[in-house]
């Protein structure tokens, strides 16, 4: 397989672009693997792509019942951030920051990553407090934040509504310099590509239609494409976790819920970074392209459809509008929705189940996208080792049960409130 | 008159010459044209630049499907990018703008890049960019050059100054579409009795039938569809309205355009009506549109597709070129052909197929076109414009079997088929499957049982069979409407020409290649964002093989015109590399909306101060007519402090608290949350969602209370008053009492319904004003009667009936500052009266009032908790509440809340600091120990923090791990983001009057 | 008597506002004060309980939840299977409902200070309307003496239709200055006269 | 968009209504004093990919608590009754 370089293209291109190879292989499963994660979006392959290399399993599959990146790796806002101040969840996202800023060096495919930066808006002294206390939290634990005054956001934002007809006017913001957006196509290609070269099998339009077990544990996976046997199974399918569990008997603090996300048309550069609103659940970015891309609130009630309903439309560009009233006459090109796994607290899952053989990733709430490195590093870490790294030691499936909730907005068990 | 303009024909008036421009030159039109029209009649022939090689691209359709013609529109705060000129609806004054081109669309520099072309194939970005260093900033560099190039269009940094509204509508059938199937389809509704919207895109009813020759048989049938509907009171009809989605329970988005043909809409007229259309019924008659052909240059200025070559001369009277070359796989284009040389251009139809049906051949004879069966083009020549088509035979399969000549022409003319419009019924999560005779993706129509599709969306043969299937519908989904009348007979189909059964002999051709089956010169599938047939090759051969990949590889069909024909050509030249059915590849899931729709127009009103409703207390006029700096507190707006004289927050608060604690003062409190809790089994429902009990308050007395959530965290807290045997008064803090409400009505109507309690919300009937200060009884007495306010009287915790200024008040003895305080409450109409008679009465005892910023002094040296503490993720015993909660009996979070982690040693609790220093803490800072690494998550934080007039000192309240026996230890405060580092001693949280002479006194 | 104040009492203005037409304004906006609201809850025996207090009062049990029972100045809402909402529009106590009602069975509550009333009059009341709220306003759905509870702006209000042309809007007090203020803003297309009722 | 319809006041908009929970847990009874069992009832579900039961409040309307029965995958609705008319 070809390495990716500027002289790659240059050569390519001499040749007419011809002789490009297949980014991965197409092949048949074999009858038994040591490691099959199941679910092929950015998690699981790179879950696949850091056993191998991390951990020198190689006889690894990766299978997805669709095309690989097809789940939320491809429907989401692609920001990225480490801005979390949880104990448990600040060091795991500063992990998946620190992987994804030498991403597309390790992977020899460019995943984009553009640090243009992330406010958070506050809109009332008590929101300007506690981005106080998450900044801190960020900085004494050696990630970049900065808390801005009004007067400094209006200086670097100044398309922001400052007006006296503005509903909850801007007290300040905080900021994360090294946050951004990934192109999210890429961090599956990527990874896919990079496992494959590691000699992961990716196989694509297999679907798990249940498990295989002996003796009570799990040693593979009954498929679409016939049965294939397993050492370890670990699933990484978000948004349906809690239907692929019921399948292995576990009842999970996970529902599912569809979120909607939109683009505009493109446009010359009008906004040059990541801006979240603090008045309603609203973001928005710029892509390389040039579209506006916005995400907003959940449907609010379970979904496993990708489908999305005007009042979140209306939701969100409402917010949009607010936040930046001159967005008025631009048109919005898409809407889309991806069905994520909402859990009880708002953080993810990381863990051995209570069922032998199998393993656990999901859970990812709105927040799956930024994680994806982290997320494959600790999950091929707590497969081979059988026990989790510290960084997602918290990530546990029985947290609920000895009471550390890892409540980020501390909402409580209401998953769509998360 | 203009050069390509005819001087008869076209549903324009002449009668008015409208005056345009076009980037600063001057274009004329008239009604009825749009500005693609206008600009093909003025011979604007380079309208646009591609978005990625900056291809000059001229006019390519004549509706919602143009790739290539987008311009700026408009100019200032009312500017609209990437608007395509074929929908846009000719005014006078309309400027409109080249965009995505410098120094202009006619002398773009940025065509150099297509000299980079062969760098530039399909995900070249993935693969390069990278840089030779670790991180990101050798591809941020990269990244600023690519955002400069990439976008179209130019957003603006001003405020849109139209206004927009939402309707909501509702109708037994929803008639989308107003061609032939749409307009029979709203007949056989409207005469069956149903209450029908007719929603059609264009400006005028009849689709396809205006792209005939006027004075046909079309007219005359049109004319009369129309006075027929619009005779029918039931049917209402929108034009200029796009349905942009489709969505469950038959709930549709429509973006109708009221006043964008205009300069700038009337006074107090909005300029875009968003309606949210609620039906049983819909009908889809959307049509189909025509599908470009695949070969070298077909993105030239001067190629057109067939049908809309045939609009712009029959429907706008326009000549898109004199000498003509149309090249076709299918019947349709024998019209444009026909049409085009009726109108004065010399012809010359380049048929894929060898053998078409003599009837057809001869409908040409009279008019001198030239037909060459068997061809096809394999190139468009010439610079900045078609000069010639190379035109060769070609085999079954598009390969060129002879050799190549030159025709000269400057029109272009392409039919490669058509597509049904089935993005409204694929909106609804359906599939449509491949008819292979007519080569087109078409709905299943009994796929959703309330919608029907007809007409050309369905493919249907022509326009007999589309007023049949149109006017089918429409009766049945009258009859499951259960309309109450008959539809009658379906209309006479209209004699249109020959040619519109598209699907008749159909020959699948999309490419026309050399004899190796290569496109010669640059082949594009998908025109604006120039993807090339060599890029579907190229994802092909890199494994990007399903369709969303192949999608998201290249960027096919993700333009502004959302692949409408580019998508089946993507597809077919996938299918051919696959070498399986184009069935088999699939298509992609169709997302709303189906065109680009303004932001503004879905927000409607609310936006600006409207963005959420606004919440006011009776009082607030007050508080705004005396100066009170008002802010938000959730929905409501609440009086954060009054100032005297220039004076800043700091100084009034300062002043406010320290007047509270030597006089008295008073405060707007009417926003706390307040339910009325009724019924037999009241005290047992407030004994089960308060952790104390409520068994045994007697009538008179009121108690304070803590609520859990059902994890055991702390929800909520507040004071309730026993009014009567049954009857309770509960408060709950502002901003969690919609929050216990909603709680409160669920345990009752589903877990506890034996329990006889009703809950309303009784926060909107009373004022309430919190009177605080060692002169609060003094004051209170003298203004008030009836009530007894000695100590011995109405001690804390009791309540009593009084009358103040004529008005009966409830009189509640309960203190958050730690003073002697009295909260007094008043219906809220009487609110302001009150209010007034205070400050009168007030006057001997120096009251003043305050807000919540001294509110917040007072009760942090207090040590009480409020929402800083709350964070809904502190328990009891964090908050050195637990003594308060029963041990005898069940409630709400009982269990869950004894999990060890949340009774853990360990956990951060609740505790006062004094911070050493002038300067006070920031609430946010973190706690670490006094000697030691400042690093991690710290030993605590800190939740609220202030000045203490009181104490003369800076004060906060924080949680610190452990914290209640650590009382005496210095610590070290640390805001990293502000750059403070202070010392602070950690003391109770009772800073004030700790056994709380004051308050009880 | 102390007047109750009008929470609209800064935004009434009397004046015609928005698009100017020669021929009257097609829309008339103006408040009115509710007078006296009660609500009248119960449980499973509500119906029985209630009835001879209700039937004082000239009222046929508790009708439905669609439609407004009315006797002279007096209006009975079914805002819930049990619960009444009764509104006295001349200010009148309700003091011998009260006396005939028992708190433990059917307890009573005055909001007669927590909604203010809105009132919609004109030949675009149904145009109007369908801007502000998702209910099929045409008088064949929504018929005279009929009432809606819904949401306007995402806050809770109850329509009253009294006739063809009329609408009256129940509208939380603390809300009721923002919800006019949009009214306002969404006729304006229509012209539109804000009177004040003697 | 969802349109439910509401027992009391008929077929109304999902935005007057707010989404409550997952309705086939049911609630301990009070002197439940096992964690696991409040553990499964606050926390656990079966996230079902298909027919559901579930909460809604109608705020906007007559506030009463509703039991939907609504598809997950296809969002179909079926019935909808009063949560206190529903059985335990």
């Amino acid at each position: 397989m070809s390495n990716y370089s500027a002289f790659s293209i240059f050569r390519h291109a001499l040749s007419g672009n011809k002789n490009w190879s297949r980014a991965w292989r197409d092949p048949d499963p074999k009858p038994s693997y040591d490691v099959l994660i199941v679910g092929g979006g950015g998690h699981g392959l790179a879950t696949a792509y850091y056993l191998a290399k991390e951990h020198d399993i190689r006889n690894v599959a990766v299978i997805e019942k669709g095309w690989l990146g097809g789940g939320n790796t491809g429907r989401n806002t692609t920001i990225v951030r480490s801005n979390y101040m949880m104990p448990g969840n600040t060091m795991f996202y500063e992990r998946s920051m620190k992987l994804w800023e030498n991403l597309s060096q390790d992977l020899n495919f460019n995943v984009m990553l553009s640090q243009r930066g992330q406010y958070n808006l506050c809109h009332s002294p008590g929101q300007m407090d506690a981005a106080r206390r998450r900044g801190n939290v960020m900085r004494a634990n050696g990630i970049d934040a900065e808390l801005f005054d009004r007067d400094e956001v209006r200086r670097r934002l100044p398309y922001l509504d400052y007006s006296d007809n503005c509903r909850f006017p801007v007290h300040g913001a905080i900021f994360q310099s090294r946050a951004g957006t990934a192109r999210h196509d890429a961090v599956a290609w990527g990874y896919a590509r990079a496992a494959d070269k590691q000699g992961v099998d990716i196989i694509q339009q297999c679907e798990v239609v249940g498990y295989l077990w002996e003796d009570g544990k799990i040693i593979g996976v009954e498929t679409t494409k016939g049965p294939i046997r397993a050492g370890k199974v670990g699933l990484a399918v978000a948004g349906h976790t809690g239907h692929l569990a019921s399948k292995a008997g576990l009842r999970l603090p996970i529902e599912t819920h569809a979120l909607q996300a939109f683009v505009s048309e493109p446009l010359k550069p009008l906004i040059d970074t990541v801006i979240s609103f603090g008045a309603a659940h609203f973001y928005i970015s710029q892509s390389d392209k040039g579209g506006l891309v916005m995400g907003g609130d959940l449907e609010g009630y379970n979904s496993y459809a990708q489908l999305g309903g005007l009042p979140i439309v209306e939701h969100a560009l409402g917010s949009a509008k607010a936040l930046i009233p001159s967005l008025s006459r631009l048109r919005l090109l898409r809407q889309w929705a991806g069905v994520m796994d909402m859990s009880m607290d708002g953080s993810p899952i990381i863990a051995k189940t209570p069922v032998e053989g199998l393993y656990l990733n999901g859970g990812w709430c709105y927040g799956g996208f930024k994680a994806t490195p982290a997320s494959g590093w600790c999950f091929a870490w707590t497969i081979a080792k059988d026990e989790p790294h510290e960084d997602n030691c918290e990530f546990t499936l029985n947290r609920f049960e000895h009471g550390y909730q890892i409540d980020e907005k501390g909402m409580g068990p209401q998953p769509n409130a998360h | 008159m203009t050069s390509s303009r005819l001087s008869t024909g076209g549903r324009i008036d002449r009668s008015t010459v409208l005056k345009m421009t076009f980037d600063g030159r001057s274009i004329v039109g008239h009604p009825g044209d749009t500005l693609a029209s206008a600009l093909l009649a003025n011979d604007e022939n380079v309208i646009a630049r591609s978005f990625k090689y900056h291809r000059a691209r001229g006019i390519y359709t004549a509706g919602v499907e143009e790739p290539n013609a987008l311009v700026q529109l408009r100019y200032g705060a009312r500017t609209e990018p990437n608007t395509p000129a074929t929908t846009v609806m000719a005014y006078e004054g309309l400027e409109a703008f080249g965009q995505n081109a410098w120094p202009n669309v006619r002398l773009d520099v940025g065509v150099v890049n297509q000299l980079l072309s062969p760098f530039m194939s399909a995900g070249f970005y993935y693969k390069t960019f990278v840089g030779p260093f670790k991180g990101t900033g050798f591809w941020m560099l990269c990244e600023k050059i690519i955002r400069q190039a990439a976008g179209m269009g130019r957003g603006v940094t001003l405020d849109d100054p139209d206004t927009y509204e939402k309707v909501n509508a509702f109708c037994d059938v929803l008639v989308i579409g107003s061609g032939p199937a749409g307009l029979s389809a709203a007949l056989a509704a409207g005469r069956a009795g149903a209450k029908v919207i007719l929603v059609e895109q264009d400006s005028t009813l009849g689709g396809s039938l205006l792209s005939a020759p006027v004075g046909g048989d079309g007219d005359a049938w049109l004319d009369k569809m129309k006075a027929e509907l619009t005779a029918m009171d039931n049917v209402q009809i929108l034009t200029r309205s796009t349905v942009f989605g489709a969505y469950e329970q038959n709930v549709y988005g429509v973006i109708e355009r009221v006043w964008d043909h205009v300069l700038a809409p009337p006074a107090h007229q909005p300029r875009q009506r968003y309606w949210q259309i609620r039906t049983k019924q819909a009908v889809m008659a959307t049509g189909a549109i025509e599908r470009n052909m695949v070969f070298g240059g077909n993105d030239k200025p001067g190629v057109m597709l067939a049908s809309a070559a045939r609009t712009y001369v029959n429907r706008f009277a326009v000549l898109p070129g004199r000498r003509v070359v149309v090249a076709t796989n299918n019947d349709s284009a024998y019209a444009a052909a026909l049409d085009l040389a009726n109108a004065g251009s010399s012809v010359t139809l380049v048929d894929a197929r060898t053998q078409v049906p003599e009837k057809l051949l001869d409908s040409l004879k009279a008019s001198g076109v030239k037909v060459l069966l068997g061809h096809g083009v394999l190139t468009a020549k010439g610079r900045g414009g078609v000069s010639a088509a190379t035109v060769t035979t070609i085999s079954p399969d598009g390969r060129a079997t002879g050799t190549a000549r030159h025709i000269p022409c400057d029109l272009l003319a392409v039919s490669g088929g058509w597509s049904p419009v089935v993005h409204l019924w694929s909106q609804r999560g359906n599939k449509p499957v491949f008819n292979s005779a007519k080569a087109c993706f078409v709905p299943v129509n009994s796929a959703i049982e309330t919608m029907k599709c007809a007409g050309a969306s369905m493919a249907a043969d022509g326009s007999v069979v589309a007023v049949a299937q149109g006017f089918s519908a429409g009766a049945t989904a009258a009859i499951d409407v259960k309309a109450k009348n008959s539809s009658g007979d379906a209309p006479i189909a209209p004699k249109v020409s020959h040619g519109d059964d598209w699907g008749r002999d159909l020959l699948s051709i999309n490419t026309i290649t050399d004899d190796n089956g290569k496109t010669r010169g640059k082949a594009f599938i998908d025109l604006q964002h120039d993807i090339k047939q060599s890029d579907i090759d190229l994802a092909y051969r890199e494994g990007y093989v399903s369709v969303e990949h192949l999608k998201r590889y290249t960027t096919t069909g993700m333009a502004t015109d959302q692949g409408k024909l580019s998508n089946f050509n993507a597809l077919s030249q996938m299918a051919m590399l696959q070498g399986v059915p184009i069935s088999d590849v699939g298509t992609t899931v169709f997302r709303p909306p189906y065109t680009p729709i303004a932001l503004g127009a879905i927000v409607g009103r609310e936006h600006g101060t409207h963005f959420r409703p606004t919440r006011l207390t009776p009082l607030h006029d007050w508080h705004v007519n005396n100066g009170a700096i008002v802010s938000e507190a959730g929905a409501w707006m609440r009086p954060q402090y009054y100032p005297e004289r220039g004076e800043g927050l700091r100084e009034a608060y300062i002043r406010e608290a320290s007047h509270v604690r030597k006089h008295v003062g008073m405060i707007d409190v009417s926003t706390l949350g307040k339910i009325a809790v009724q019924g037999p089994d009241s005290a047992e429902f407030l004994n089960r969602v308060y952790v104390n009990g409520w068994k045994m308050l007697p009538v008179g007395r009121l108690r304070y209370g803590v609520m859990l959530r059902e994890d055991g965290i702390v929800m909520d807290d507040g004071a309730t008053a026993r009014l009567g045997e049954h009857d309770y008064f509960m408060s709950t803090t502002t901003a969690n009492a919609a929050k216990v409400l909603a709680l409160g009505e669920h345990l009752l109507q589903t877990a506890w319904k034996d329990l006889k309690v009703h809950l309303t919300t009784i926060t909107d009937q009373w004022a309430v004003i919190a009177v605080a200060g060692p002169k609060s009884r003094d004051l209170l007495g003298a203004v008030s009667s009836g009530a007894d306010l000695s100590r011995d009287a109405l001690p804390n915790n009791h309540f009593v009936h009084g009358e103040i200024a004529g008005v009966t008040v409830r009189i509640h003895r309960m203190s958050y500052s730690g003073e002697l305080a009295y909260e007094v409450y008043i219906p809220s109409g009487f609110g302001h009266h009150v209010w007034d008679a205070l400050i009168s009465a007030g006057v001997p005892y120096n009251l003043c009032p305050y807000g919540t910023e001294a509110m917040g002094a007072l009760r942090i040296e207090k040590g009480h908790v409020a929402g800083p503490e709350l964070d809904g993720r502190t328990t009891m015993k964090d908050l050195g509440l637990e003594g308060l909660a029963s041990g005898k009996k069940p409630f709400v979070g009982s269990v869950l809340r004894n999990r060890p982690v949340l009774i853990h040693q360990s956990r951060p609790c609740l505790v006062g600091l004094e911070i050493e220093g002038d300067q006070g803490a920031q609430a946010g800072s973190l706690l670490y120990l006094d000697t030691g690494p400042t690093e991690g998550h710290g030993e605590g934080w800190v939740s609220s923090a202030t000045y203490s007039p009181a104490l003369g000192k800076n004060i906060a309240l924080s949680l610190l791990q452990n914290g209640p026996e650590r009382l005496g230890e210095t610590i070290r405060v640390v805001n990293f983001v502000g750059g403070t580092r202070q010392r602070a001693k950690v003391v109770s949280p009772h800073f004030f009057d700790p056994s709380g002479v004051r308050q009880n006194d | 008597m102390i007047e109750i104040r009008s929470p609209l009492s800064s935004s009434v203005e009397p004046g015609e506002y928005g698009a100017q037409s020669a021929a009257k304004a097609a829309l008339q906006l103006s408040e009115r004060a509710p007078g006296s609201l009660i609500q009248i809850a119960g449980w499973q025996d509500f119906a029985t309980v209630t009835a001879p207090a209700l039937g004082a009062l000239g009222f046929d049990g508790h009708g439905n939840f669609r439609t407004v029972q009315t006797a002279g100045p007096v209006s009975c809402y079914r805002i819930a299977p049990d619960k009444l909402l009764l509104r006295h529009s001349d200010g009148g106590s309700f003091k011998e409902l009260l006396e005939n009602l028992n708190p433990a069975s059917s307890p009573t509550l005055d909001l007669s200070h927590a909604r203010w009333l809105i009132e919609i009059e004109g030949s675009e009341v149904e145009a109007l309307l369908a801007r502000l709220a998702s209910l099929d306003f045409s008088l064949q759905e929504f018929p005279e003496g009929t009432f809606a509870q819904t949401g306007i702006h995402h806050v809770g209000v109850l329509l009253h239709r009294v006739s063809a042309d009329k609408f009256l809007i129940f509208v939380p007090v603390t809300w009721a200055e923002s919800i006019w203020n949009l009214i306002c803003e969404t006729a304006a297309p229509f012209g539109f006269k804000v009177i004040v009722h003697p | 968009m969802l349109r439910i319809k509401c027992p009391i006041c008929g077929l109304r908009d999902e935005t007057e209504f707010t989404y409550g929970a997952d309705a086939i847990v049911r609630r301990p009874d009070m002197d439940e004093t096992n964690p696991q069992d409040w553990l499964n009832y606050v926390f656990y579900r079966d996230d079902p990919k298909g027919p559901h039961k579930e909460y809604w409040h109608h705020v906007q309307g007559c506030r009463q608590w509703l039991v939907l029965e609504r598809n997950t995958l296809s969002h179909e609705i079926g019935a909808c009754r009063l949560a206190r008319e529903v059985p335990k």
